[in-house]
């Protein structure tokens, strides 16, 4: 039996709920980075799934550049962290707050 | 040489020798000092006395003008001219020769000082601004001078800068002229508005032809002519130290004795006199003004000399005796005796330049001490300064045939004749005063025994001659500078024609109104009988001086006095305290104003107001602060929450 | 079939997320995501996207979970402490309720708008990877070649930014 | 024909003594390793050349029309239909004077901070270049759009100057200068804005030219607003009485060469903006303003002088003394008469000299003492003849002497309020001659008069050839403009009787109740530019 479109859809967005839950709540920065990963992952999933519901591969595109850009800001923002982790030794977002007043 | 067409340099080489002195001349440079110094104000008489003679044997009575340049062009035409005419002809007169004496008593007096070529500048800068004041064309070329005598006079009351008190003296003077200006200024700008012009003899014209204008109402009930005669007096009132502006003369004695005697005594206290003269036509359209001016002389005359009675100080009693005689010239001036008013002030420039020139003698003989508590005997160490000093006392006393007694005696014929008989009768007692504290001044310092120190009286010695000279052509002056105003009423009873120079002279620049009745004459035994009255005052005034003063007696009756009558004597010592009432209702006032404005007005009410408005923004900004954390979970959390809201305002 | 394969990788994918996200480890957290990553690939081959299937799992979990296992064990990150200053219930609360509401009102919006409508049927053509292929390299060339440009952009400022005595230490010893 | 900015920023125009000294002056940024010697000197050489720049082109124009009248070509700047700013200057009577004085007192500054200014000298110099070229673009400023740009760009290097290489509490009165300007200016903004709109919505382009500007007749209440906004900006500037408290702050905090050019040319910017836009824009609204603007003008002046009376620190006084002489000018500008306006510019022109150089020499003491404080002074005429000279010589042209320059402007000022009818403005404002002698002769006694009453004053070293050089030519000026100021008179007469003209046949007819467009004035109409040489009977 097929599975409705929108069951997908939905557990996209369970999905990003949840990675919006932990980047919102946890302290460790690697910790938030890896719930973002979670919020792209439910966003490329709704792409996948809106370009099989509307049969145009255009989406699987830009799932495709998410992908790559994510690669991108994974590798600069770890390296921000190990930057920070040298001067602070710490990755705790409650105590970087440089910008703080 | 045509001396006229060199008008302009009479005052510009004055000038040119300050600058001269001032800015290329060393200070070591004594002879070269000396020489600037003298050769401008000398060259300057030369050329000023062979201009008057020609103009006096050529052109006379018509006013000869002389434009330089125009100074401002457009709807405000103003040039800088000058302006020969029989007033300022006998001013110009008056003061080059009297200037170029003291400039001459300078080079002994003043010799052993630091600022020497400083001094000489100073002094000829004086004479080319007092020049300039009489001999403009019009009341900006006056005004320039006017100023400039100020500044200069400002300059030489604080010569000795490094001490408290001249410069202090200097400031007085120029804030208490200032005031005067300020009222002047004002005449100047009515005028302007009304005529359009500032050439005397254009507003003369003006005026002559059409008298009705001046006399429309101006303001506060005053026609054109009383305000402007009322502003102009005001400025001639700070100029020449009237009640109750009189109060910086006495403290200009802080400079050397040769400025106080050329400018505060021979010259510029006199230019408010010579102004009023000037504005005669205005004058005379005021009558209320005019009586005004008599008033306030009067009372200046009568105010001062009862000061002169009780200061030690002998430049003060000079100072004083001064700010009498600049009152007796605006009572001349206020009853419309004008040519009386400018003949007092010829002779009084030579006597009273005498007697400054003298005392300064005698300071000098004292080593710097002015106290006469301090001299007495002096006449044996004296043997020129005495008999000068004592022809120009005669000469103000007013005891014929000196100087004093003609010009004296015409102002208070001219007050008779006015019938203004309270004013004669202030005029005469004053008469009596100057006598006896002009006296009093002779006995403490020539007569009696010395009562200064030993080391004093080793020192005692009679000036150089470049300084007795000057006395000596000063008391000729003093002498026989009455003899050119000798009254028309004497020259008829004695059978002879009129040969009242000086009236003849002048009566050209005093306006005729139709309508003004100036020609208030006497008969000839009235005006003998008020000679006869006035002399009789004078000699009594003598008299009394003699018996408190005179030989040996000393201070005695000073002290008797200042043990009767001590609330008296403490009056007059201290002037009527009004010094210390200027300072109190005014002064002290106006700094707790200005205070006030700084700390209240600016630093609380205009920055107060901007402070708590910074305030307030920073409150608000620091409310909104406390959001950036720096914690970038709330950044988070903010961002969600916002998208949460897009999110509502798209769907809804 | 398909139900069941979706009920399997959907619910591997919910209960891994939630670990990823709750777990106070980060290694554990990372390694959960696997999971979830590969169930996300697993739910692209059924929507017809071999190639995104095979990208998830080489790139995502091949390449940039390593890194981050990497960089962890790098920094030899502890686990999170608990302290009470350390916690911020404000915080954790409004952001419950914040993911709530929005994944409420998301789900509602999808299923007014799709409800229960079934899929037509996988057509070869769309599923063909040479069709994907020249999708990519010849309608989103120019995309493509700028995404490279990016992640090469992206490996030089990681490498300076990370590099030992970078311009911050360099700061700070000043 | 199409000329480019380049080709005016090389030809012999406006554009070019306007732009050289920032273009010449960026050099200086890059010296930062150069010795100070060498960037002191290319910083004075530039102000030299620009010095010689706007002279050559002043002299290359005189005589040929009598009226010295020069402007630029325009050129489009934003062109957005139906916005169309243009970048359009020129120079006439009325700026002209400032021009120059701009262009005098930059070199003056420059050699006056040769020794004050310890830090940064590069930079400095370059701020002071650029702010020459603010002024000199808002004094030729044709187009508002233009001028106020130019208006903004003076603002902050001026903000730089005061709070770098200031005193003690220089960011306080950085910030203060700062945020009482840009209030004004931001006003003003809005009025440039607004009346932009308005030529928009009755001719379909909006423009922001003076000259097109100029024709528009607004109703009253309108100009009231308008004339409001632009009042407020100039008022701050000028600074008139209520707004005025920034001034001495800044004075006092700012270098010597910031407060030369604040009080010098800065402050002039105020009035020059009544006389150049608030009042032609908005005559109805002027006029029916005018008693309130001349009470506070005579406020200001005597208000100024008063609390400069009470000042302890010599710097302090002399910032106050600023506000009670531009009290003078403003109450010349407002008595709307041809002589009083031809005093308020060349008062002007004085007070730029006389404060100029005061503020200089309150600066030359404050190297050898550092400190203004009157009590640390005293006797100093004993040490430093030259010094008191100057002192003195600066005091009296300030004080109003006559046969100095002070003299001419206030004289003028008052004859021209007297004769306008405002006698009673006259008579009063006259107190702040007599107030201003009261204070400066104070500053005297309490500086160079007097005992000396400190050790360190014993040996104060006197004017060296640099400082003297630096207050020469001032004294020169001081005294020429005192003696003979006709020929500084005569050049901005024209256009001044011009404006007038243009401003008393406006005022005479009623506003109109709904915004006009008048036809383009030709002759007397935008203040001389379109005729060339203006008749010169047409003031009267």
């Amino acid at each position: 039996m097929s599975v409705p479109i929108s069951w997908y859809l939905l557990l996209a967005a369970a999905l990003f709920a949840i990675g919006a839950i932990g980047a919102l709540t946890r302290r460790n920065g690697i910790a938030i980075f890896l719930s973002i990963e979670l919020m792209l992952n439910a966003a490329n999933l709704t792409l996948a799934a809106y370009s099989r519901l509307l049969g145009d591969r255009a989406g699987q595109m830009v799932v495709f550049f998410v992908l790559a850009v994510a690669a991108a800001e994974a590798a600069v923002g770890l390296a921000l962290f190990i930057g920070i982790f040298r001067l602070r030794r710490t990755i705790d977002v409650n105590r970087i707050n440089l910008l703080r007043w | 040489m045509d001396a006229l067409s060199l008008l302009w340099w009479i005052p510009a080489l004055p000038f040119l020798g300050a600058a001269v002195n001032g800015l290329l001349v060393r200070n070591g440079q004594k002879g070269l000092v000396t020489f600037v110094g003298l050769a401008a104000p000398g060259a300057s008489m030369l050329l000023g006395l062979t201009a008057i003679w020609q103009y006096a044997t050529g052109l006379a009575p018509e006013p000869l003008r002389q434009a330089v340049y125009s100074w401002t062009v457009g709807e405000m035409s103003i040039d800088v001219a000058f302006r020969l005419d029989p007033l300022s002809a006998v001013m110009t007169f008056v003061v080059t020769v009297v200037g170029f004496l003291i400039h001459v008593y300078s080079v002994g007096y003043m010799g052993r000082e630091e600022g020497y070529r400083r001094y000489f500048s100073f002094l000829n800068l004086f004479m080319g601004a007092m020049l300039l004041l009489v001999l403009g064309s019009n009341f900006l070329v006056m005004f320039v001078g006017w100023e400039g005598v100020g500044l200069c006079s400002y300059l030489l009351i604080g010569y000795y800068f490094d001490q408290e008190f001249p410069p202090e003296a200097g400031k007085k003077a120029f804030v208490v002229n200032r005031i005067g200006d300020f009222a002047f200024l004002v005449g100047m700008l009515a005028l302007f508005a009304s005529f359009g012009t500032l050439e005397f003899g254009e507003i003369t014209e003006r005026v002559l032809a059409a008298p009705e204008i001046a006399k429309a109402p101006y303001v506060f009930g005053l026609s054109l002519a009383g305000f402007v005669t009322l502003c102009l007096f005001i400025g001639a009132m700070g100029k020449s130290a009237q009640i109750p502006l009189y109060v910086w003369l006495p403290d200009a004695m802080a400079g050397p004795t040769p400025v106080s005697a050329l400018i505060h005594a021979a010259t510029m206290v006199t230019a408010g006199v010579y102004m009023v003269v000037r504005t005669n036509v205005l004058y005379q359209l005021a009558p209320e003004i005019s009586l005004f001016v008599a008033g306030i002389g009067a009372a200046t005359a009568i105010f001062a000399a009862t000061i002169g009675l009780a200061q030690n100080d002998i430049k003060k009693v000079l100072a004083y005796s001064t700010v009498s005689q600049l009152g007796y010239m605006f009572l001349a001036a206020g009853v419309g005796a004008y040519v009386a008013a400018i003949f007092h002030l010829a002779t009084h420039a030579f006597f009273k330049a005498l007697l400054f020139l003298g005392s300064g003698s005698v300071i000098h003989a004292m080593g710097g001490e002015q106290d006469m508590q301090k001299m007495g005997g002096l006449r044996k160490h004296l043997p020129l300064t005495y008999p000068t000093y004592l022809i120009a006392t005669l000469a103000i006393a007013g005891i014929p045939p000196l100087a004093g007694f003609f010009s004296k005696d015409e102002i208070l014929a001219g007050a008779f004749a006015g019938h203004h008989h309270l004013i004669w009768g202030v005029g005469i007692l004053t008469a009596g005063l100057t006598a006896c504290y002009m006296f009093r001044s002779v006995y403490l310092t020539f007569h009696g025994s010395f009562r200064g120190s030993h080391e004093q009286e080793h020192h005692l010695h009679e000036s150089p001659k470049v300084m007795t000279v000057p006395l000596v052509l000063l008391a000729l002056g003093a002498v026989t500078a009455g003899w050119i105003g000798i009254p028309t009423g004497l020259w008829e009873m004695a059978g002879f024609a009129d040969h009242n120079v000086l009236h003849h002279f002048l009566s050209p620049v005093i306006a005729t109104l139709p309508g003004v009745d100036t020609g208030h004459h006497l008969s000839h035994s009235t005006e003998l009988l008020l000679m006869l009255v006035s002399v009789a005052v004078a000699l009594g005034g003598w008299l009394v001086a003699k018996r408190l003063w005179g030989g040996e007696r000393g201070l005695a009756a000073d002290r008797t006095f200042a043990e009767r009558l001590p609330f008296v004597q403490r009056l007059l010592a201290n002037k009527y305290y009004v010094d210390e009432l200027y300072d109190r209702v005014i002064v002290r006032p106006l700094a707790g104003l200005a205070r006030g404005c700084w700390k209240i007005v600016d630093t609380l009410l205009i920055d107060g107001a901007l402070h708590v408005g910074a305030f307030v923004t920073e409150l608000t900004g620091d409310l909104g602060r406390f959001s950036t954390t720096g914690n970038i979970r709330n950044y988070a959390l903010y961002f969600f929450a916002g998208v949460l809201l897009l999110f509502w305002w798209m769907i809804f | 079939m398909e139900l069941l394969a979706f009920v399997v990788f959907g619910l591997a994918a919910l209960v891994s997320a939630i670990v990823v996200v709750a777990h106070r480890s980060p290694i554990h957290s990372t390694l959960s995501l696997v999971v979830t990553l590969v169930s996300t690939a697993a739910l692209f081959l059924m929507l017809g996207s071999p190639f995104l299937a095979a990208l998830q799992v080489l790139l995502y979990t091949g390449a940039i979970l390593v890194l981050f296992l990497f960089v962890i064990m790098l920094l030899n990150v502890q686990r999170e402490r608990t302290g009470a200053a350390a916690r911020s219930p404000f915080q954790t609360w409004s952001a419950l309720i914040a993911a709530f509401v929005l994944a409420g009102a998301v789900c509602r919006l999808l299923w007014d708008a799709h409800g229960e409508a079934v899929l037509a049927p996988l057509t070869e053509d769309f599923v063909a990877l040479r069709n994907t292929a020249s999708l990519l390299f010849r309608d989103y060339l120019l995309p493509f070649e700028m995404v490279g440009l990016l992640l090469l952009v992206a490996v030089v400022v990681a490498s300076w930014v990370a590099r030992r005595g970078g311009a911050d230490s360099e700061e700070e010893s000043r | 024909m199409s000329t480019s900015f380049l080709d005016l920023l090389l030809g012999d125009t406006i554009t070019r003594f306007v732009f050289f000294p920032t273009v010449a002056g960026l050099p200086l940024l890059l010296m930062r390793r150069a010795p100070a010697a060498t960037v002191k000197i290319y910083a004075l050489v530039v102000s030299l050349v620009e010095l010689a720049l706007i002279g050559l082109f002043v002299v290359g124009r005189w005589g040929s029309t009598g009226a010295l009248l020069a402007r630029d070509a325009v050129l489009p700047w934003i062109d957005l239909a139906p916005l169309s700013v243009v970048y359009e200057v020129g120079l006439d009577g009325i700026s002209l004077p400032l021009v120059l004085l701009t262009g005098l007192l930059l070199p003056i500054v420059l050699l006056g901070s040769w020794n004050g200014i310890d830090k940064h000298w590069g930079g400095y110099a370059f701020s002071m270049l650029l702010l020459t070229t603010g002024i000199l673009g808002a004094l030729v400023a044709l187009d508002l759009f233009v001028f106020y740009v130019f208006w903004e760009v003076m603002l902050i290097p001026m903000y730089l100057i005061i709070g770098i290489w200031g005193a003690e509490r220089r960011i306080y009165a950085a910030v203060k200068f700062f945020l009482f300007t840009m209030a004004g200016s931001l006003l003003m903004l809005i009025g440039i804005l607004w009346l932009g709109w308005t030529y928009g919505r009755l001719t379909g382009v909006w423009s922001f030219r003076y000259e097109d500007l100029l024709r528009l007749e607004l109703p009253i209440d309108q100009q009231l607003w308008l004339f409001g906004a632009f009042a407020i900006a100039f008022a701050i500037k000028v600074p008139m009485f209520p707004v005025h408290t920034w001034l001495p702050d800044a004075h006092v905090e700012a270098p010597t060469g910031g407060s030369v050019i604040l009080a010098g040319i800065l402050l002039k910017l105020g009035t020059y903006g009544f006389l150049r836009f608030a009042l032609p824009l908005f005559p109805h609204a002027a006029d029916r303003l005018t008693p309130w603007l001349l009470a506070l003008a005579l406020v200001g002046i005597v208000y100024g002088a008063l609390v400069a009376w009470v000042q302890v620190d010599m710097k302090k006084l002399v910032a106050y003394s600023s506000i009670a002489h531009l009290g003078f000018v403003m109450l010349g500008i407002m008595a709307c008469d041809l002589v009083a306006w031809q005093g308020a510019l060349i008062q002007m022109v004085n007070h730029g000299l006389s404060t100029g150089a005061l503020f200089l020499l309150v600066g030359m003491l404050y190297e050898r003492r550092h400190t203004k404080k009157f009590e640390d002074f005293g006797g100093l005429a004993k040490p430093m003849p030259w010094f008191a000279t100057v002192l003195v010589f600066s005091t009296l042209a300030s004080v109003g002497l006559p046969a100095l320059n002070g003299f001419v402007g206030e004289f003028m000022i008052l004859v021209g309020t007297f004769k306008a009818g405002w006698r009673w403005f006259a008579a009063l404002s006259t107190v702040g001659v007599v107030l201003a002698a009261i204070y400066l002769l104070k500053m005297l006694q309490q500086t160079i008069w007097g005992p000396i009453t400190r050790e360190e004053n014993e040996s104060v070293p006197d004017l060296g050839l640099r400082e003297a050089l630096t207050l020469a030519p001032l004294c020169v000026l001081m005294l020429w403009i005192g003696v003979a100021p006709k020929p500084f008179l005569e050049p901005s007469r024209p256009a001044l009787a011009a404006l007038l003209e243009d401003y008393r046949s406006r005022c005479a007819e009623p506003a109109p109740d709904e915004p006009l467009l008048a036809p383009a004035r030709v002759s007397a109409g935008s203040p001389t530019f379109a005729a060339g040489v203006v008749d010169q009977e047409a003031g009267r």
